[in-house]
């Protein structure tokens, strides 16, 4: 079948539609990533605002899927100070748990709280957290992994321990000085 | 192995349309190591556009011009509104000058500010001048019984774009 | 009875004059929800404060479409790699004079003009390499029939 | 009572004003080849002996020959009635009709008015331009989409992968610089 000009072209606008405002499915790992900083950076991508069609009354938000939760970094001593509060209305019902028994408790519940702050305050906030999800190790359901097409980059480095390297390694690293004998650490 | 941005070398040849190649376009070419390399490859890129533009083989042409203040991007059979009474009478056709970018799916020629007048011709027919809508500027103080309504409307020149085309080839 | 010319007419409080003064409020105000759509008193007062937030409104839309635009141009630049503010600056210090409106048009519409606008500017700030960082590697180095 | 007639009923019923905005458009691409002007009928409704037509009979003596030359498509009807106040009514080829009642008027505002109802298209006046441009082809390289700037060989990459996640610093670390310092002064 021979298209005219006019016909193929309104057939490839709306191809072209389609794959504009396709949803994608990233993938972010949060090993050893301050869960704050990639708040914003999650938040970002959940809004849509790292594409060249955001408006605030578009909905073209990704999805991600954040993996390895369990091993978040809070700096300074915030595991300890970090607390989150909570109120059951009742009197004398108030609660502040801090960010470690938080953690134990379940361990992407630090993230998804400062994910959902980071979120504006506005009535597409649960629609968008409904397209986060979180996972406390790097096993991912396979509906969901299969879904995945875009990876997020991570926002530090991933330090790696004494034991991790490897003996030669160790071994050939310059020395730039020498305890003397007489030193005790 | 020369490795050069098919894009780099775009900018690049439309800023020779602009005027002769300077040390600061020559910057440009940070990635390219041999100068007689970069000279061949300006001279084929170059010579694959100025050969659409002879043949006619290019795609729809597109434009950004600067008008009254504002900048449209307008390609032909376009209808752009201008927020200002022109001079011109309905259905004159005039020849827009000041034209910031033109381009096509293979090419894009930027000028620096403006392209050369003779290179890229962009014409426009004024089909409505009008009225936009009215709207209320209100004024009011409190406990004064102040309070006026001034009412404005702003003028439009609606202009049609007839065609964009490419002169002469782009090195001349 | 007392007499009045055509001038003075429209002062008599006829129940006519009432209605279209109130017509003219009820116009404009049926768009409002609860009683401010349809009793006068809450009405009129319910307007004058809407003509003026409309007046500020008219300058934030302003605003507001700028950032937009601003957000849509980083948003793509940001993917090739280049930050706005080296971007805007590259693309200044190149003579470059296209505004953010069409900027923005251009980065979802015609996206090889807008790569080849951010490689400009790109060129233009690696002399100092302290503001764009590493070249992002989503950048394709190719060589399609340049070099041979 | 001869305000503003229009053909909206809205304005003279008891629902109120929903004025939509409206996007360019015009028929039969007119301007590409030839431009058909849109104005098809103006009918000048006026008093010969009533002071609220007075600018308007000045306006037919003067300049009603200059208007006709002016716009020679369209047909110019002259209608007296007494006693009542003038009106002006403009009708364009695409059916739109629109009166205009000139009592406040002087002559300097009639020819502005009336020049406005000449050089306008023929649609529903005092509605808001919503857009200022109008294009049948938005795109001519393709619109963005999000594999535009993607390189070819991620697609290949099972995700999650460590390469693509790994960050990327834009400064080199302290230990990065001594090992490069130590790389260097190595023949020494």
């Amino acid at each position: 079948m021979r298209l005219t000009p006019l016909l193929r072209r309104s057939l490839s606008a709306s191809v072209d539609q389609k794959l504009t405002f396709a949803r994608l499915w990233a993938v972010f790992d949060a090993k050893h990533q301050n869960p704050f900083n990639s708040a914003e950076l999650i938040a970002n991508v959940l809004q849509g605002k790292d594409k060249p069609l955001y408006h605030y009354h578009t909905d073209c938000g990704d999805h991600v899927v954040v993996i390895n939760c369990k091993d978040i970094s809070l700096p300074w001593y915030e595991w300890k100070y970090r607390m989150y509060y909570h109120h059951t209305d009742y009197a004398g019902g108030a609660s502040w748990t801090a960010a470690w028994e938080m953690h134990d408790k379940n361990p992407t519940k630090v993230l998804e709280k400062a994910v959902y702050r980071a979120l504006p305050g506005d009535l597409t906030r649960r629609l968008r957290m409904s397209r986060l999800h979180l996972y406390a190790d790097d096993s991912i359901p396979d509906e969901i992994k299969e879904n995945i097409t875009r990876q997020l980059r991570q926002l530090r480095k991933v330090p790696r321990k004494l034991d991790d390297i490897p003996e030669d390694e160790r071994r050939s690293f310059p020395k730039l000085f020498d305890f003397p004998e007489n030193h005790t650490l | 192995m020369l490795r050069v941005l098919p894009s780099v070398a775009r900018s690049l040849a439309s800023s020779l349309s602009v005027r002769p190649l300077t040390s600061k376009a020559q910057a440009v070419t940070g990635e390219i190591v041999d100068q007689n390399r970069e000279s061949r490859v300006i001279k084929t890129v170059l010579g694959a556009v100025n050969d659409q533009i002879e043949k006619g083989t290019h795609s729809r042409l597109f434009a950004v011009i600067y008008l009254h203040g504002k900048q449209f991007k307008v390609t032909a059979e376009d209808i752009i509104a201008v927020n200002t009474v022109m001079p011109v009478g309905i259905g004159e056709t005039i020849r827009l000058n000041k034209i910031l970018l033109a381009a096509s799916t293979d090419f894009t020629l930027i000028g620096r500010p403006l392209l050369d007048q003779d290179l890229v011709r962009v014409y426009a027919t004024v089909i409505e001048r009008t009225l936009g809508h009215e709207y209320r500027i209100f004024k009011f103080r409190q406990r004064t019984r102040y309070q006026r309504s001034y009412f404005y409307r702003q003028n439009y020149t609606m202009l049609r774009i007839n065609g964009i085309e490419i002169a002469r080839p782009i090195d001349q | 009875m007392v007499t009045l010319t055509s001038v003075l007419a429209h002062w008599v409080k006829t129940p006519a004059n009432r209605y279209w003064k109130r017509r003219r409020v009820f116009i404009e105000s049926g768009h409002f929800y609860g009683r401010s759509r349809n009793c006068y008193a809450i009405a009129i007062r319910r307007l004058e404060k809407a003509w003026t937030n409309a007046k500020h409104g008219r300058a934030d839309l302003k605003k507001t479409t700028s950032q937009t635009w601003q957000s849509r141009i980083s948003a793509s630049t940001e993917s090739l790699g280049l930050n706005y503010f080296p971007f805007a600056h590259g693309l200044a210090h190149q003579q470059v004079a296209l505004g953010k409106k069409v900027l923005a048009d251009l980065a979802w519409s015609e996206p090889r003009s807008f790569r080849s606008l951010v490689e400009l500017a790109r060129n233009d700030a690696c002399k100092d390499p302290a503001h764009i960082g590493e070249p992002n590697e989503n950048v394709i180095l190719g060589s399609e029939g340049v070099d041979k | 009572m001869l305000w503003i007639i229009s053909e909206n009923r809205a304005e003279c019923s008891t629902m109120n004003h929903y004025k939509p905005g409206f996007f360019l458009k015009e028929g039969f691409n007119n301007g590409m080849l030839q431009h058909v002007p849109s104005l098809a009928r103006l009918t000048f409704k006026f008093c010969k002996s009533h002071g609220s037509s007075r600018f308007m009979r000045e306006y037919i003596e003067s300049e009603i020959m200059d208007l006709a030359r002016q716009c020679p498509t369209a047909v110019i009807y002259l209608k007296p009635r007494r006693h009542r106040d003038p009106v002006v009514v403009a009708e364009y080829i695409n059916g739109h009709k629109e009166e205009l009642r000139c009592n406040p008027f002087s002559k300097q505002e009639l020819i502005r008015w009336i020049n406005l109802m000449t050089t306008t298209s023929g649609r529903p006046s005092n509605q808001k331009l919503l857009k200022y441009s109008a294009t049948s082809s938005i795109s001519i390289q393709g619109p963005w989409n999000p594999w535009v700037y993607k390189p070819t060989e991620e697609n290949l990459e099972e995700l999650p992968s460590e390469r693509l996640s790994a960050a990327k610093a834009t400064y080199p670390t302290a230990t990065e610089r001594v090992l490069d310092m130590v790389k260097t002064s190595q023949p020494r």
